[in-house]
């Protein structure tokens, strides 16, 4: 109820309504990379900061298709699983030999499907998103290890393994990768009608329907773009990891929903941004790096961790409520 | 029914709805013609709101024949109704309240190139349609920011957003005071001048009288009778529409009024909160019934919410002469006083759950023992109380969501009844409710107050107000402006006060 | 009747191999064999011996979750006089019939002498650790008595990472706060071939050697490829299935077994 | 919307209730066991039920826990890790020589302890259930390995290794917990005023609280039980386990959402009961059970166990939706 989601043209006034909007989230991130470099010069050197973009890459992504679902009020905690699936599908495709791109484009459209069936059994079975996508995360989690009986698969193709290893003009691909479906979900879903009919869905369902939106293919389409997403985190995973793992992203789905609330999405549905998920991301992001630089046994990063989601959303709370 | 056929620009031929083994319409007739207001006039539930759903593409009908310009019309979707030129005001709010005036009127309208939105043709489009209109919003607002008659407005708005030839208003007014429904009359004038058909809902017989061209009465789902204004009277409308004649709508106060000398139950001096009121003092008596008028927003519902521990105050609240300190609700149900909120779906009722749970919820104390909850005795209070407010049910068993407004409202003052209040507030008690369950609460009413339960009845209605009141108390601008005896009082001096133009 | 197997997992090619053997040995003996899959998770593997115990298997071999954890299942087991093999991971607090797995102790040993020596007795060493599965600890308790002998070599970091992506970001991370590591030792394949990712990404690839420990083929293909795996432990999974399919059948014909059949890890090197 | 809570007491009509309230799962429980006994005469053995019994006493017993939380329209993730908290609580204090009854007894504190913060954190900074648990859960999990290290800790004490093993009159002793327990959560949410007020609380916030119910306080009471019943799985799994495990319970809560949302608790809050979650427990007892007897492989079982939570729970919603 006290968040806000303006559009507005002028550039000084967004800056000045970002500072609002993310105010809170912001200062926590700021606030924990100052604590992480004053405890280790090294946290701020830039080779480090690439470092955490790229290791946060998989739950960013994910993360961003997570925006989407948690926007329009339901769940996907089948997300993990889709990882594991894609990274499988690719090396899958490239043992048959059928090359790079005929692997990337099936393992994109193998994401899209699982998203489908989600959406699908939410939808047009009017069954929770919740329970949907707990049943599929263990549906999907026992598929990937069909074709392997559970083994890691190598992937050798040369191409899928630059994606993540490559640098291009001295940025990791990896980075571009990021930035470039941040931009694009950013813009889909604050620029565009198919944006604005998310945020009318996730807000007022009834209001919704009532103006003509098709909600039923709202909530297909969205978990689509989750299940695509996914995929593509499990591209990178998969390509940074030269083998798809069958446990890989395992409990990622979490990760994802955390970064997406520490940013302001709000699980009731109707507010929350894709800015507000990144930061969110470099949060959790930083948080596992700085403490790994501070040798923070395993233990006490868990501690931490939990503590400083705490921390963040309350302090989120807390300046949007005093606005009010 | 007078045939002229020229000027008939919508037309329904035994139209029935069903919900599943619920029949919502049962045989529905309705000529609309150009350049008219056509009133849909209905008991709570008879199927006002279901019809023009259908018409507005929301719902199929079952059954029947509909007529736009003489073609068959079924739209399946909002849209297709609003390509027909059909545009509606929806009864329930249908708002997000998390996005901006001008993103809720023109939502997935949004003027757009390749899908891509331009915010500034958005509010630029919304800000001539909001002038145009004559109302008072501002379109970057956030609907969740603005109170409820703003919401309403926007709603309307909305609604009025489409270039239609008829317009669909369903109680429009339930949430607005005089002067913004003012605004709305006069729109609705420009729009049958311009010769489009209107239909209109409301449960207030004078705004009735005053709009309609033709008025149709249903009762149960089904078609009873069309008439035009001028051959008709609000006593006929209402013996049409409830089946029988009723004469007064206030009932006349049973008993004396209570004299000076009995003690005041309530006692509230200098009470305070924020910019939500300031300085309000008054006093109410056992068997008395203070009437709380004002303009929405006058601050009224924020003054009782501190009377019953829902926000901070500063100030003396004093019950039978002792100073009392009301931090929440429950520790003013257990000093006698009950709330009748004014937004029974949010505040008031549990949905979802059994009338009897509804009834019971406020004093589930008197229903148990020793943390056990008696099934006998919740059972036969809830009876007692259900039928003692008439609810008409088929069982307490049955689900409060799918009562008609007016029952529901008795639901919710039963409840307060369980608790045996010696004080209740009622804030807006008869909003959106028909004229037969407005009367059967007013007689309530006076039944409490001969029983001399201290009465505070928050109303944005005179004539309801009038009606009721012994005494009647007037806010505006978070002040209270007046208190004095109904027979001090004409609707022009309390609407001076009201305004704020008398001091 | 037959043998009932519960792995601790089958999400590791260390199982799948031992599994695989087992399965293919007891197709060749003929013997019935049903292998169910704890998953990490205890109570699980107990309620699958639970399970094993009601539809009547004559042996039980369990790779068991936790040393000490799997105690009840294996009391169920004898109580319902069920014999019990236990395979990797030997059980604590209670006699089997038969044990069957590899030293880790004697393999972190091994991993520590392997460091020392391509280290030349001296530089900056890290560790990949799982610190609550007791072979691992074994394994990084080895590797440290082992440099306990070289004065000059340091343990400069020791972090968790259990899955390969895990163990990718804390190699990483540790190279990143300590730029100077000339050594990491990971408590598996996985955290080995993960930490000799993150060597090449930092291009450390001429300062830093890896050692794993498990030696499936993906880390043997490595160690013999690529010059950042110098080395790796190597158990022997096809052994040790074949090797409790057959004590199984000897228990079945009331054979005597030894009680502890170890079996030696080796150390690969490259080709 | 369509759910019904009808309190009766003649017995037939509570029958024909329950019946009609637990058609769709009850059915679906009912054709599994068919299906399964079919396949091996062994799964409807007595041993064999009273096996699948005490397997899924540990979720049973979480998902009662969990049922009040969901109720009330809360979530409550972090009891995998409150399991596992409660299980090393135990093992220490046992440690520490001082018996058992002090350490059943700082057990069961604990559990409430950890619930209050969940419940405190829940209601007065007004943090969303969901990430104040998702926080505790890390943190719990973290805070279960700081004793020993990560490893599992030896529980010796003969009563509370017995709880686990014996039997009383030749019912494993787990089974009367569980039965004790069920009655008692029955009772206390079906015919007390406190029961009542969390379908009230959970139905509408709003109205519960304009009615003299103090949300707040009733919150942090549900946490509490919540915590409470999680600690007695806890107990019940250590003592199964003999040991105290610090990744015990991992992913449990999972297992107790599905299993009350099986059993019709709808996660908006307000609709649901304890019969409801009892069954659909049971249902994941004996799937888990009924594809070992059949030697299902470990992937094909995930798929199935998510197939037949689909399954059930869309007979579930489609024999609700057909009464309206
Ligand atoms: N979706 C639905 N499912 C079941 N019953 C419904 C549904 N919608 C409406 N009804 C029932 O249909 C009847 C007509 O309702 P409707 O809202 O049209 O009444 P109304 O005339 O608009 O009343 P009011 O004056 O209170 O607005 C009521 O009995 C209502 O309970
Ligand atoms: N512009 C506003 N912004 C935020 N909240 C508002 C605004 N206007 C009103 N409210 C709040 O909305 C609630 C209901 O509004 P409403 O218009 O009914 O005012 P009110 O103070 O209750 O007036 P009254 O009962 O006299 O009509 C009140 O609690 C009020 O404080
Ligand atoms: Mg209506
Ligand atoms: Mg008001």
């Amino acid at each position: 109820m006290t968040e806000t989601t303006v559009y507005k043209a002028d550039p000084m006034a967004t800056l000045k309504t970002m500072m609002r909007q993310y105010g809170g989230i912001f200062l926590a991130l700021v606030v924990l990379c100052v604590i992480f470099s004053l405890a280790n010069p090294r946290f701020m050197s830039v080779a480090n900061l690439m470092n955490i973009l790229q290791q946060v890459a998989v739950i960013a992504i994910a993360a961003f298709g997570m925006t989407w679902v948690i926007l329009l009020g339901e769940i996907d905690l089948s997300v993990g699983s889709i990882i594991a699936v894609a990274g499988m599908v690719g090396a899958q495709v490239i043992g048959l030999g059928w090359g790079f791109v005929p692997a990337l484009m099936l393992t994109l459209v193998s994401g899209i499907l699982m998203g489908a069936l989600n959406g699908v059994l939410t939808a047009k079975l009017l069954l929770p998103s919740f329970i949907v996508t707990v049943a599929t995360m263990s549906i999907f989690r026992g598929m990937v290890s069909l074709p392997t009986n559970g083994a890691p698969a190598m992937i050798m193709d040369p191409t899928w393994t630059a994606i993540g290893a490559k640098s291009f003009i001295g940025v990791p691909i990896i980075i571009w990768i990021v930035i470039g479906l941040f931009i694009a979900n950013h813009i889909l879903l604050s620029k565009t009608t198919f944006g604005r009919k998310t945020y009318l869905t996730g807000g007022n369902r009834e209001a919704a329907l009532y103006s003509g939106i098709k909600v039923d293919r709202m909530k297909i389409l969205i978990f689509m773009i989750s299940g695509l997403m996914a995929s593509i985190s499990g591209i990178l995973l998969s390509s940074r990891l030269y083998s798809a793992q069958t446990n890989a992203g395992m409990s990622y789905e979490l990760d994802a929903i955390a970064a997406a609330v520490l940013g302001g999405t709000s699980l009731s549905g109707g507010t929350g941004s894709m800015i507000g998920t990144l930061i969110g991301a470099l949060i959790i992001g930083a948080l596992n790096n700085g403490m790994n630089m501070l040798s923070v046994p395993y233990f006490y990063q868990l501690i931490v961790k939990g503590l400083v989601i705490l921390l963040a959303v309350w302090l989120d709370v807390r300046s949007k409520r005093r606005k009010v | 029914m007078t045939e002229t056929p020229d000027d008939i620009v919508l037309s329904l031929r035994d139209v029935k709805k069903t919900f599943g083994p619920i029949v919502a319409i049962k045989q529905m007739q309705l000529d609309v013609r150009r350049g008219r207001v056509h009133t849909l006039l209905g008991e709570n539930g008879a199927g006002k709101s279901t019809l023009m759903k259908i018409l507005a593409g929301v719902q199929p009908a079952t059954e029947g024949t509909i007529l736009l310009d003489g073609t068959p019309f079924a739209p399946k979707s909002p849209q297709e109704a609003a390509k027909h030129g059909l545009a509606i005001v929806f009864q329930e709010l249908s708002l997000v309240n998390t996005l901006t005036v001008a993103e809720n009127i023109l939502a997935n309208r949004e003027p757009n190139r390749f899908g891509f939105i331009s915010d500034r043709k958005l509010i630029e489009r919304a800000e001539t349609l909001v002038r145009e209109l004559g109302l008072p919003i501002d379109v970057r607002a956030r609907v969740g920011d603005l109170s409820i008659a703003q919401r309403q407005l926007v709603e309307i708005a909305k609604g009025l957003s489409h270039d239609a030839q008829i317009v669909i208003l369903d109680e429009p007014t339930s949430s607005l005071s005089d002067a913004e429904a003012e605004i709305l009359f006069k729109i609705i004038g420009r729009l049958t001048e311009a010769g489009k058909a209107v239909i209109y809902i409301s449960h207030r017989m004078e705004e009735i009288m005053r709009l309609s061209d033709d008025i149709t009465v249903m009762r149960d789902g089904a078609y009873v009778a069309t008439l035009e204004k001028n051959e008709t009277s609000i006593d006929a409308l209402i013996a049409l529409m409830v089946g029988r004649q009723m004469n007064e709508i206030y009932p006349p106060r049973i008993g004396e009024e209570p004299g000076d000398d009995v003690a005041p139950v309530l006692e509230v001096e200098h009470l305070s909160s924020g910019r939500a009121f300031v300085d309000v003092s008054f006093s109410v008596r056992p068997g008395e019934i203070l009437g709380f008028f004002g303009l929405v927003g006058a601050g009224r519902s924020d003054v009782m919410k501190a009377l019953f521990g829902m926000r901070w105050y500063e100030g003396t609240i004093r019950l039978d002469g002792k100073e009392v300190d009301l931090k929440d609700p429950s520790e003013a149900i257990r000093h006698g006083i009950g709330f009748v909120t004014e937004n029974r779906k949010e505040e008031g009722l549990v949905l979802a759950h059994s009338l009897r749970n509804n009834i019971t919820m406020a004093a589930l104390g008197g229903v148990s023992s020793g943390g056990f909850l008696s099934r006998h005795r919740e059972r036969q209070r809830a009876e007692e109380e259900s039928t003692r407010l008439g609810v008409r049910t088929a069982s307490i068993e049955t689900i409060a969501g799918t009562l008609s407004g007016g029952n529901q409202q008795k639901v919710v003052l039963a409840k307060w009844l369980m608790t045996r209040p010696r004080v209740l507030i009622l804030d807006e008690p008869t909003r959106g409710v028909d004229v037969g369950a407005k009367f059967e609460i007013y007689r309530i009413i006076r039944q409490l107050a001969a029983e001399g339960t201290a009465i505070i009845m928050v109303s944005s209605e005179l004539p309801e107000v009038l009606g009721m009141s012994s005494r009647v108390a007037i806010m505006s601008r978070k002040h209270l402006q007046a208190i004095a005896p109904r027979a001090d009082l004409t609707p022009e001096r309390v609407m001076s006060f009201a305004t704020g133009q008398n001091k | 009747d037959g043998i009932g197997a519960s792995l601790l997992t089958q999400q590791h090619p260390f199982y799948i191999e031992l599994a695989n053997a087992m399965k293919a040995e007891a197709s060749e003996k003929n013997v019935p064999l049903e292998i169910s899959i704890a998953n990490q998770d205890l109570s699980k593997q107990l309620a699958d011996v639970e399970d094993f115990i009601v539809k009547g298997v004559d042996v039980i071999v369990i790779s068991p979750v936790d040393s000490q954890g799997v105690l009840p299942a294996i009391m169920k087991a004898k109580n319902a006089g069920i014999k019990v093999l236990t395979v990797d991971v030997p059980a604590k607090g209670v006699d089997v019939t038969s044990y069957i797995g590899t030293d880790n102790y004697a393999g972190g040993v091994k991993a520590g002498k392997l460091m020392a020596e391509v280290l030349d007795g001296k530089g900056k060493v890290a560790i990949i650790d799982y610190p609550t599965v007791q072979s691992v600890v074994a394994r990084v308790e080895g590797f440290k008595k082992a440099l306990e002998a070289y004065p000059d070599i340091e343990i400069v970091a020791q972090q968790t990472g259990i899955t390969r992506a895990e163990a990718l970001a804390v190699a990483q991370n540790m190279l990143q706060a300590h730029p100077d590591i000339t050594g990491i030792f990971g408590f598996g394949d996985d955290a080995a071939l993960a930490a000799a990712v993150a060597v090449k990404s930092q291009g450390l690839q001429d300062q830093v050697k890896v050692i794993g420990f498990d030696g499936m083929e993906e880390a043997r293909n490595a160690v013999d490829n690529d010059p950042v795996m110098v080395g790796v432990i190597q158990q022997f999974p096809d052994q040790m299935g074949k090797q409790a399919v057959d004590t199984a059948i000897k228990v079945m014909n009331g054979e005597d077994v030894p009680a502890e059949q170890p079996i030696e890890p080796g150390v690969y090197t490259g080709k």
